[in-house]
């Protein structure tokens, strides 16, 4: 048995692709023609991204180009990813700082939580998105990695607005 | 009155490191031994006695050196740590050399207003002392400054050892000092 | 006796009597000057009437809380079985006072009699006088009448030929205000440092080496004899009009004063009377500008209220401030008062015994501050955060050592604000003076 | 008790009646009520420094301190009145005035009384400009260092060391905010007791060496165990991260070591992390052992001992369980039990009545008695030629081996093989104190469970159950999956402990039938 369908009947102005085809264009020659390009040209040219932005990670190092790290474990703690692999250890004048230090940037989620949490300001979220890697484990960056990075920081709060309001 | 502090301490160098150089001579032997043994029958604990003989210690040797705390301890029953806690505690117990005269000026508020504090720089100044707390080179002074002496109404009051001399003012130092032997 | 000056008129002096009488200083010279009869009376009366007649009399604490003596006294249970103990303070170290110092100097038989009455009244065997280790000439005073004393028989084994045993041992003190502090003291006569002990237990139960201990100020004790001598109506009539503070005090008066001295007047004499006629008015071409009445521990007095003030417990209550330990400590208009008060908080911090949390930190933060906006470097909060943290400081602690470092900057910023708010507007103190370095 | 006079009081709205003279912080206590407290611990005298614990007690005029005010019939207290909250948040300011905020790298952190009563009552932000005081770290010697900075001056040190330990080597230096805790040039913290004060120490100023920079406070799993060093039996805690043991501390315990555990115990806790494990059951083939599963490794050794009598040295090491396991054992193949205990100087804790690091460094040498092991230097000088020698992760001297060689067969059930046992014939992994559940009997009779801390390696299992398996090989009905099964199995089989449950037992543990309570006696 077969099935009956209604077929609606519809007026030819409703129908026809015509108009709408026209319309696309019409759009299309209007942008090639508009002086405000929203285009960027990369890889040549770089987006402007948001002081805000939250990418891979960078460690920061004091005046003895020594990481900033003190090995408190805050950032593993509160990270809700688990991507942090700390181990403490003492150096040779007795300071704490990080044995290892490994972020998987490929578990991240990128909340900025260690960030936020680090009470030496020494890790932080990078405004910076060209991370591509060739294979997994070239994403979980180690302490030396992440203070050989250069890219700028993220800035977790407004100045203007320190509330975020 | 000047018996504060015996002569030839001085030779004792540096603070702490006195006594690694030469052997330990115990103070309490004869008649200083006897005397402490009087003062022990004052009291019904023999830790009572920790106060005199540090007195005694500081009249023979004119300080309170580690050894010496350690001697004492071990004739009261205590420990060094103990004795040790209990001479950082009185600031009247020298821990480490000082000049043949200890000078003391009383510069707590009554005696400020009165002009104490002229009468330290006049001492830092005649005996070459430089700063409170240094010994000056040639060993014969020290000066420093203390909390209310008990005799405002005689500002300044200086100690010089165990003398007490009442109402020093600045210019009175320099003639003050040839005074003493 | 206006001691070292000559006595005014005005004066009462009992204890002050033989001030700078050498004479009265070996033990034949207090007998012929009329000492030891009330010791010889006291140990032919029962230890509860000696208690009575004191009691009786009014005396209160001459150290600076005011206890009556006799009620304090009549806390000592006898007969139960444990060695009582009676300490003498002569560890005087409020600064501004120095009227024990005096007792001591000239008539230290009046404190030896005193304290052996008091010694009997309590039914201790032995009496220990703590004085302070910088009082060297009073030490050497007091070792040689306690000698002399003893060698005479007045006091020993058998004092006064009655078989009773009144020992009474002078013990030196080490450079620590807080040994002043009476469980201090006893902590400081056992060998300890002198850590004040909570209360309870009170002295009376558990004080000296854990037995029941009396602890009297020598002005306290040297009064004793006197109201033993010619009794406690005669006693309780030295005083104009106000029945809770009777007898002679000693004042000690000191600072930018004319005559600085030890004065002794009696209880509720004009304070405005005592400072311009016996103490002789301010220096020359100088006004007075504040006045401390009671040793550094109690509030500022602006000149206004001393104006008003009488010289007894009360009287010094109800301008605000305390009695104290009687030591008057006169400031006129050429002193800085924020110098001054940071150097009094520096006084505090020096001798904090280090228990308490808020004396140890309050003591020491306060003068950092103090100092600071006396080398113009404050801000206005800093007065806020000064009486924040000077209520934190009051009331909380075992002793009273941080209450004391409190009084002064309370009163200070309340009545002298003004030369708080010029240090810290102009940047640098106005009279050009800086505290002590 | 009976003739004890109570008190009835209001604690925050709470009514609690406890006895005449208890303070009113142990009386808040007993109500369910933590009122904040530095200087005041049970176990040392009262100095009432710290100020922290001023509570508001209605009709008083100032604020009480709660360690050193006594209770009083009808008093009613509040904790958290605005005075009182006040007055510690003031404490806290003046503590935090010179204490340094290094809580990023103090081990204390995650576990310190300041952090918490701070995050709880404290500041928001601190009003001092000043700088702060700054003293270098001290080496206390033993395994204590000082970090003079983080100090608050309790004192709760010094106290101990002075009335517990009974050994004065600290004390309070200088006066004043100057004031630190200070100890006499060459007089370390030796005292076989002294790392209690790392404990005592409610900052982190004092801290274990052995512990520094190697977790993190909340990184840790904590588990209720007994350390297993000697026959004191101290309740501890074993501190884990990542399944291993980090640290094992003193774990509350009136009746036997109230507050304290000894150094040597203390620091004894490496062995549980060995490395170097058996993991599987081995059975021998030819000259090689070779992995096995359990049952045909069981089936081995049963094989070996049937017929033959077991000759079990078994370890005083050792729970109650796998002892008591191994003793059937011994009795179902009419073999006999020996064991050697090691010596070691006895160390009392003079402050406390019967605490001592005892001489038999081991912690089970009650209950090894009892189910009929011989204590024996030589313990295998008995053992026949015709013996099955069964090795219960029993250590091996060098005077062992020609014993052991001598043997008809040897099986080892064990944590690791021992050089001398190299020949043996099964071997059966086995799991220490820390990776299984369990009960020490201790010296005066206590019987104390333990709980796991940390995961067995392989395939080992507890003793008591490979015996247990063993014994079921052997005709035995005696199979246990859980070791609350195999004590309830024990409860029931001897009467020194009949009665006991692992619900009866707790944490705090229960006296055998028939043992006095020794703590009481010495305490009355």
């Amino acid at each position: 048995m077969a099935i009956q369908v209604k077929v609606l009947d519809r007026p030819l102005a409703q129908t026809s692709y015509v108009r709408a085809m026209l319309k696309g264009m019409a759009i299309t020659f209007k942008h090639l023609v508009d002086p405000h390009k929203k285009t960027v040209q990369y890889p040549e040219q770089k987006w402007d991204i948001s002081p805000r932005w939250r990418g891979t990670h960078r460690m920061l190092t004091d005046e003895n180009g020594k990481a900033k790290c003190v090995a408190c474990g805050l950032c593993p703690q509160i990270c809700p990813a688990n991507c942090i692999k700390l181990v403490p250890g003492e150096d040779e004048e007795g300071n704490r700082y990080p044995l290892v230090y490994e972020i998987d940037e490929f578990r991240c989620i990128f909340c900025g939580y260690c960030q936020e949490v680090c009470p030496e300001e020494a890790i932080h979220v990078g405004r910076h998105y060209e991370n591509a890697e060739y294979s997994r484990a070239g994403f979980v960056y180690d302490l030396e990695r992440l203070m050989a990075q250069t890219h700028p920081v993220c800035e977790m709060w407004d100045p203007a607005d320190p509330k975020g309001e | 009155m000047g018996g504060g502090h015996a002569p030839g301490d001085t030779s004792h160098g540096d603070r702490g490191h006195a006594h690694h150089d030469a052997p330990y001579e115990p103070v309490f032997v004869g008649a200083v031994k006897d005397e402490l043994t009087e003062i022990l029958g004052r009291y019904p604990t023999k830790m009572a006695a920790l106060l005199p003989a540090l007195w005694i210690v500081q009249r023979e040797r004119g300080w309170v050196s580690d050894s010496a705390m350690a001697e004492v301890a071990q004739l009261l029953d205590l420990t060094p740590a103990y004795v040790k806690g209990v001479v950082t505690f009185y600031t009247m117990y020298h821990q480490h050399p000082v000049g043949k005269y200890f000078v003391q000026v009383c510069t707590t508020s009554p005696c400020g207003a009165c002009g104490a504090e002229k009468v330290v720089e006049a001492f830092l100044k005649h005996t070459g002392c430089g700063e409170l707390g240094a010994t000056s080179p040639d060993g014969r002074y020290t000066v420093i400054e203390v909390e209310c002496l008990g005799a405002c109404g005689f500002a300044t009051p200086v100690m010089i050892n165990e003398e007490f001399i009442e109402s020093v003012t600045a210019d009175k130092v320099p003639e003050l000092l040839t005074q003493l032997p | 006796m206006g001691y070292p000056h000559t006595s005014h008129p005005k004066e009462t002096p009992v204890l002050s009597q033989y001030f700078g009488d050498p004479g009265a200083r070996s033990l034949d010279g207090w007998k012929q000057r009329g000492g030891y009869r009330a010791l010889e009376k006291a140990l032919g009366m029962s230890p509860a009437d000696i208690v009575n007649e004191v009691k009786e009399s009014g005396l209160r604490g001459r150290g600076g809380a005011g206890f009556p003596t006799g009620v304090k006294w009549s806390f000592m249970k006898p007969g139960d079985g444990k060695p009582h103990y009676l300490c003498v303070n002569a560890d005087e170290s409020e600064p501004g006072t120095f009227k024990d110092r005096e007792i001591m100097r000239w008539t230290p038989h009046a404190l030896i009699e005193g304290a052996a009455i008091g010694a009997y009244a309590i039914g201790a065997e032995t009496c220990y006088i703590y004085i302070r280790g910088e009082f060297t000439e009073p030490l050497r005073v007091m070792n040689a009448a306690v000698k002399e004393a003893y060698a005479a028989g007045v006091i020993g084994p058998n004092a006064m030929g009655t078989g009773k045993r009144i020992d009474v041992h002078v013990h030196k003190g080490a450079g620590a205000y807080i040994c002043g502090e009476e469980t201090a003291l006893m902590n400081s006569l056992e060998g300890k440092r002198g850590n004040p002990r909570i209360k309870p237990p009170f002295p009376a139960v558990a004080g000296l080496f854990g037995k029941p201990t009396t602890i009297n100020n020598v002005e306290t004790l040297a009064a004793v004899p006197h109201i033993l001598n010619r009794g406690a109506a005669w006693y309780k009539g030295m005083s104009r009009g106000n029945p809770k503070s009777t007898g002679t005090k000693l004042f000690s008066v000191c600072g930018n004063v004319a005559k600085p001295g030890n004065y002794e007047v009696e209880m509720g004499f004009p304070f405005k009377e005592f400072l311009y006629e016996l103490c002789g008015g301010p220096l020359p071409g100088r006004r007075f500008k504040a006045i401390i009445p009671g040793g550094s521990s109690v509030p500022i007095q602006t000149v206004e209220e001393a104006e008003a003030t009488v010289m007894d417990y009360e009287g010094f209550i109800a301008q605000g401030t305390m009695l104290g330990s009687g030591g008057v400590i006169v400031f006129d208009d050429s002193q800085c008062m924020v110098k001054h008060i940071a150097r009094l908080a520096r006084f505090y911090a020096h001798e904090s015994c280090a228990q308490c949390t808020q004396c140890r930190e309050g003591t020491a933060w306060t003068t950092r501050i103090l100092e600071r906006i006396e080398r113009g470097h404050g801000t206005m909060a800093d007065l806020d955060t000064l009486l924040e943290l000077a209520d934190q400081m009051t009331g909380k602690t075992i002793c009273v050592l941080s209450d004391s470092c409190a009084a002064p900057i309370v009163s200070g910023i309340k009545k002298f604000r003004s030369e708080f708010e010029a240090h810290i507007t102009g940047k640098r103190c106005p009279m050009g003076a800086t505290a002590a370095a | 008790m009976a003739d004890v006079q109570l008190v009835n009081l209001t604690i925050e709205g709470r009514q609690v009646s406890v006895p005449a003279g208890t303070s009113i912080l142990e009386a808040a206590k007993a109500a369910g009520v933590l009122i904040p407290h530095y200087c005041y611990h049970p176990s040392l005298s009262i100095a009432g420094n710290c100020r922290m614990c001023q509570v508001e007690v209605e009709k008083l005029p100032k604020l009480a301190p709660a360690c050193a005010t006594a209770v009083a019939e009808g008093q009613v207290v509040h904790v958290y009145s605005e005075r009182a909250l006040e007055a510690r948040k003031g404490v806290l300011e003046f503590l935090l005035l010179n204490h340094p905020l290094d809580c990023p790298i103090c081990d204390q952190s995650g576990e310190c009384e300041l952090q918490d009563y701070t995050y709880r009552e404290g500041r928001a932000e601190g009003r001092s400009q000043e700088p702060k005081r700054f003293n270098p770290v001290e080496d206390f010697g033993g395994d204590v260092l000082y970090v003079t900075n983080r100090c608050i001056l309790c004192t709760r040190c010094v106290r101990f060391m002075d009335e517990v330990a009974k050994d004065t080597v600290l004390n309070v230096s200088e006066r004043g905010d100057r004031a630190v805790i200070g100890k006499f040039e060459g007089k370390d913290l030796t005292h076989p007791w002294a790392s209690n004060v790392v404990d005592l120490c409610p900052v982190g100023a004092l801290l274990s060496k052995d512990f520094l920079n190697k977790a993190r406070a909340w990184e840790l799993d904590r588990t209720p165990s007994i350390c297993p060093n000697c026959t004191q039996g101290c309740n501890t805690i074993l501190e884990t991260r990542d399944n291993v043991v980090v640290r094992m501390r003193p774990r509350t315990n009136s009746e036997v070591n109230r507050y304290f555990l000894c150094d040597e115990g203390r620091l004894d806790y490496r062995w549980m992390n060995r490395t170097d494990r058996v993991e599987a059951p081995l059975v021998r083939r030819g000259d090689r052992l070779v992995a096995v599963d359990w049952e045909e490794a069981l089936k081995a050794a049963a094989l070996h001992l049937n017929g033959k009598r077991a000759f079990v040295l078994a370890s005083p090491k050792l729970s109650n369980e796998s002892l008591w396991m191994l003793s059937r054992l011994v009795e179902k193949t009419g073999g006999r039990g020996a064991f050697r205990v090691a010596h070691g100087p006895e160390a009392p804790l003079p402050g406390v009545p019967d605490l001592a690091l005892r001489a038999e460094r081991a912690p089970n040498v009650r209950a090894a008695e009892l189910f009929g092991f011989t204590k024996s230097d030589t313990p295998l000088s008995a053992l026949g030629s015709d013996d099955v020698l069964v090795i219960a992760d029993h250590e091996l001297a060098p005077a062992d081996a020609e014993a052991v060689q001598r043997a008809a067969s040897v099986i080892v059930i064990g944590t690791t093989l021992p050089e001398a046992a190299r020949h043996a014939l099964v071997v059966l992994p086995a799991t220490n104190v820390a990776e299984e559940e369990g009960t020490f009997t201790n010296l005066r009779g206590r019987v104390q469970r333990y709980l796991q801390a940390r995961s067995a390696p392989g395939m080992a299992r507890p003793v008591w159950w490979s015996t247990g398996d063993l014994l079921a090989f052997l005709g035995e009905r005696a199979g246990y999956f859980l070791a609350s099964e195999a004590f309830a199995a024990l409860a029931a089989a001897r009467p020194e402990y009949a009665g006991m449950s692992y619900d009866t037992l707790g944490l705090k543990g229960q006296l055998l039938a028939g043992a006095a309570a020794p703590a009481e006696a010495a305490r009355s």
